[in-house]
């Protein structure tokens, strides 16, 4: 397997394997039909072509639109994916996705159901400022009936989208827009993830980095320096934030003794407090030093270069807080 | 516009046992909840009742609805279960959706009430959606979705008409225009001269029809439901009636028009109806009267199945999250 | 001070006397003048009469755009007070929340102020269901640029408000539908509370009960069968949410060792997370137990009551929680 | 429709002025941006000059206007400095922001640029509250809220329009209609034939108009803005024009009609102009020449002064969160 692909190969490939399988597939979204370009990224290139404007469909900017056609659809056994541009713009469509896609199955006493995907893509690093690039995850992760994935690999991002898209529930997808062009191995075609599975990418005694997303590879860098050092650090990847792993992460802390969980969204009320709440209360008293955070700074996404990269967390900030750990 | 045939005596009579159903079940659940023997908010379609009925005979079990926390008179008219309507409003297990959703979330799609919303407007763009999975599987379905005159006001109303109307969906928009939006009057929230005046903004067909009217609330909805059949796309329909219980039950209605009021429950659309099925012998007092014993003991039923069904069990609260049992 | 009034009054006074000392503060928002009887419970009751139907403003069912009429005035350098009438319609209204009143200020360089104040109710126990009961004060303390709070008592209910409305950013102010009319101790008029303090409301030296808003009242009723049994419950109400008084919450969890967190939102990256997390952090090696949630059961608000009564934290979960600590 | 005076000799050339300093900037801006003296995503108004132009000369620094991140235009027509507007869109600390909000989200309240946003639609919104608080204050000030062709789809637009219709708001909504939205052309997903039509849903003035026609759309303007200041509420202007440089600076454009874009371009509204004063008699050429060299100097002095101040310090993350700084 020494094939490269993108993100957004890889994305693109497990939309159009999964159209191919099965007919009740369907993309919608803004631009996402092939005489828009497939979407401003090109995600979605090439699959309006191959099966049809219909169940590939390019849309008005309506997010609410957006999300209720996916919705109603779903409703009916198709199993749409609906791109919502940017994971700020699911502001405009919290409430189908709130309380509408997440609450249906529950609220209809099991009769309909929400198979859908929302696909949305987000990260500071491009200079989009602060209504551009804000991580969200964790508002949809503390709502009950929605799924909330993310990939931190162009493989894991084809399994782990088959999955959502095979899933009986709605699912948000996140990707992230500044390594759309960062290229992995080619996923094995077919391939679908289990969700609920974080994996271990990274061995390590000494300390765990649990993270998810673009901050993996931060992750990978930092345990490289780390182990220059004499730290070997184990790398958790969520790859599903909710619900998590638990099982996955507590092994690892338990083993470890000492946890630092690192993303991009601002610290407070993160998941990272999820994550740590948890490891708390599951391994009190075998830590042996407290669950560190790293996110973003506490501020909207500034723009300015210097102020972005200050903003976002850096590998210095992950290295210092697992060093606070051995403290 | 082109003459529609006005209804026969058949559907005249079944649009009229619609209406009596909707009108007893209305008297004998507002009786119920006063007397204790039912506890819920309620949204009564007092006064509404022929909208409904006039949609519905041109509905088959196969056509959906979506509609909101005001819907009772909309799912009876589509054909629901009274016994599984009376339950869920109880709270029982034995309730078309267990207990779980209750009065706004009652669902039953065996019948076509795909969605019932309790939040303002949110039941347009999820129609639009079965309405997408109708032409896309071809089956001639047609989609209603049921709004206020207050909702009209609201953005997901102009997002899912605007999307109906690009995507020519087999959708027809029912506003049922009661003058009122809880307690504000609608020349004081609606900038539309009248509702359907927005329709030329999508270029849909659009009419105003006096709601209350069985015939011409049936050709107008007729026109429409056979537009979206035929695949000529999306109507909006603005039925003008009146809200007799204000807008939840055990409103003081302080805030309504004294003398608008008056004369609309004067002009009380059940008993026109009814003395105009009389008096144009399209039915005899006699056959009207059975229609409405049958109606009343279906009733009675409801109510003790109701009182005589258990609660839903707490382990339901992990049900229907998720597709699987959460533990 | 022996007076005694419920939320609804002591909120109301609370925007009276604001109104009354500054031209500036303004009212809008669906039914909140005094022809639509001052909102749906009378919270605004009273205003528009005194101060003009051009500051208090009744609005159509529109919250995008009542958000956005509300950031508008308040950057020119007005005070509202905007009613989302419950916290589930804010998602209609996120981006005007989230990517617009939070953001601007930042994003001008600290040109244009937002010193605006939402208020929003919810709270299950009434039978509202699934979409009319949640609480999502994470999302917005999740968010930089916001204030989050919430009050225990009338009293600080007046307070607290008034707090909200001077303040130069915009506050979320979070009120409980199902305790609107219980009573207390009359406001001292005039009093604006301090934002990001809390307020120890028992004192104790076995755990630290840390809560807001209406589980306080459970907190209170539980610290005293505790202290049957020899348990001497601490109280800490937090009141602004966020930011949190860390301050506070530290030096009772210090002193007592052990520390329950008990919310109405669900439990799963909910506010209680992050306080684990604080604390954890803050605290550790010094805790006697580790930091427990409780809250809501993960699942939508069902309707039917013994689910919407096992949904919500009971006394016995709090109970249950405190001994688990002493385990 | 009431005769409007035609713009007179002075107000042409100032109106010329304007487009040209539009012209001006965008070109090298472009090449400043290509040339990688600035790093930004750049959306171009190059093709839109007249529209803000012909507006903004009926306005005052008093007024009030709204913009989106397709905005330059808006503001310099609107008298927003040159080189701040420069040094922002670099992300210096001199620029309107201090480089915090970058070029989506540029403000100058001293010459009323309130507000810039990056969300599709949220300019309207915003812009009735601006108007809100010119009723309040009687002060006659007029707000003129821009936005896009796609955007007029979006729920918040409509929401927005329909409030300010019902309030009488001192607004004037001004769409430039360029035929796209991003990839998405007009008649895929606009289903008004002319997006004027929609304002008679909201018995508002609505006017199509040549956008790239100085003087109609001086008329058009002039027309609507004095219906606001005199408080007769608001209009929504229809500008047809048409965006040259595609949906965002390096945008392939592969999507577009060749031939719509070459006619567009053939009819370059700036040269025209020009040469239309020339042959009226309006302006001598050298005048031109010489207005034209003295704005090549103020953008010169721009591009110097940006490439000359510093970035901003990593301590603004804390600033401007809040009215406090975060420590
Ligand atoms: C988004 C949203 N905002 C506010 C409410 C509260 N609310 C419930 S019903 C209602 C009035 C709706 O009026 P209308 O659309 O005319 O329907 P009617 O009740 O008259 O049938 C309001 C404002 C809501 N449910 N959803
Ligand atoms: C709510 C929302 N959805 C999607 C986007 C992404 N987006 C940015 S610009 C744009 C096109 C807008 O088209 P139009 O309103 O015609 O303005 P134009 O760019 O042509 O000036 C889109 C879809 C957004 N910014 N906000
Ligand atoms: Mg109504
Ligand atoms: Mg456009």
């Amino acid at each position: 397997m020494s094939a490269k692909v993108n993100f957004i190969q890889a994305i693109n490939m497990a939309l159009d394997d999964a159209m191919a399988e099965d007919d009740g597939v369907l993309v919608l979204g803004e631009d996402v039909a092939d005489p828009q370009e497939g979407g401003i990224a090109g995600v979605t290139k090439g699959l309006s072509s191959k099966y049809g404007e219909l169940r590939v469909m390019s849309t008005p900017i309506a997010e609410q639109a957006i999300m209720g056609a996916a919705i109603g659809a779903a409703i009916t056994g198709f199993r749409p994916v609906a791109e919502i541009m940017l994971m700020n713009f699911t502001t405009v469509a919290m409430d189908m996705i709130i309380n509408h896609a997440a609450k249906l199955r529950f609220m209809s006493g099991g009769q309909t159901s929400v198979p859908l995907t929302i696909r949305t893509m987000t990260g500071a690093g491009f200079g989009n400022g602060g209504q551009h690039c804000d991580y969200l995850e964790a508002w949809f992760a503390h709502t009950a009936g929605l799924k909330v994935v993310t990939p931190s690999s162009p493989a894991d991002a084809y399994a782990l989208m088959r999955a959502c898209i095979a899933d009986e529930d709605p699912c948000l997808f996140i990707e992230n827009l500044p390594s759309y062009w960062v290229q992995g191995d080619a996923p094995e075609r077919g391939t679908v993830a289990e969700l609920g599975k974080a994996k271990v990418l990274r061995e390590g005694s000494d300390v765990s980095l649990i993270s998810y997303g673009r901050t993996i590879s931060d992750c990978l860098v930092v345990a490289e320096q780390l182990a220059e050092e004499g730290i070997q650090a184990e790398i958790v990847d969520l790859r599903t934030i909710a619900p998590y792993d638990k099982a996955t992460v507590a092994a690892s802390v338990e083993k470890t003794g000492r946890c630092v969980i690192v993303h991009e969204a601002v610290t407070p009320f993160g998941v990272g407090a999820e994550i740590a709440a948890y490891l708390q209360d599951e391994l009190f008293g075998s830590l042996h030093a407290p669950v560190k955070r790293v996110g973003s700074v506490f501020s909207p996404v500034p723009f300015s270069k210097p102020l972005e990269t200050a903003f976002l967390p850096s590998h210095d900030d992950v290295i210092s807080a697992v060093k606070s750990t051995f403290k | 516009m082109k003459e529609t045939q006005q209804p026969d005596r058949e559907v005249l009579l079944d649009m009229y046992r619609r209406v009596n159903l909707i009108y007893q079940n209305d008297e004998r659940l507002r009786s119920a909840i006063r007397s204790g023997k039912i506890a819920t908010t309620y949204y009564s379609p007092r006064g509404q009742e022929v909208i409904p009925a006039a949609v519905s005979v041109n509905l088959t079990d196969e056509d959906y609805i979506c509609t909101i926390y005001r819907g009772v008179h909309d799912m009876l008219a589509k054909g629901a279960p009274v016994k599984e309507i009376w339950a869920e409003i109880g709270g029982r297990a034995t309730g078309t959706c267990k207990g779980k959703g209750g009065p706004m979330h009652i669902t039953h799609p065996a019948t076509g009430v795909m969605v019932t919303t309790g939040i303002v407007g949110s039941s347009l763009p999820i129609a639009n959606g079965l309405a997408w999975a109708s032409q896309l599987r071809d089956d001639k379905r047609v989609t209603v979705a049921y709004f206020g005159d207050g909702a009209s006001n609201i953005g997901a109303v102009h997002e899912a008409m605007n999307m109906a109307a690009v995507k020519k969906f087999p959708v027809v928009f029912v506003c049922q225009n009661n003058g009122y939006g809880e307690h504000t009057h609608y020349s004081l929230s609606t900038s539309a001269r009248q509702i359907s005046d927005r329709a030329a903004g999508y270029q849909m067909p659009g009419v105003t029809v006096d709601g209350n009217d069985p015939v011409a609330m049936y050709v107008a909805a007729k026109e429409a439901i056979d537009r979206a059949r035929n695949g000529d796309g999306p109507t909006l329909i603005e039925a003008k009636t009146f809200r007799f219980m204000g807008h939840v039950l055990g409103d003081a209605d302080g805030y309504m028009d004294k003398e608008e009021k008056k004369q609309a429950m004067a002009n009380d659309p059940v008993p026109r109806f009814r003395q105009w099925m009389l008096d144009q012998g399209h039915a005899q007092e006699e056959q009207l009267a059975e229609m409405e014993a049958a109606i009343t003991a279906e009733i009675d039923e409801a109510l003790a199945f109701t009182l005589s069904s258990p609660m839903p069990d707490v382990a339901e609260l992990k049900r229907d999250v998720f597709a699987e049992e959460l533990n």
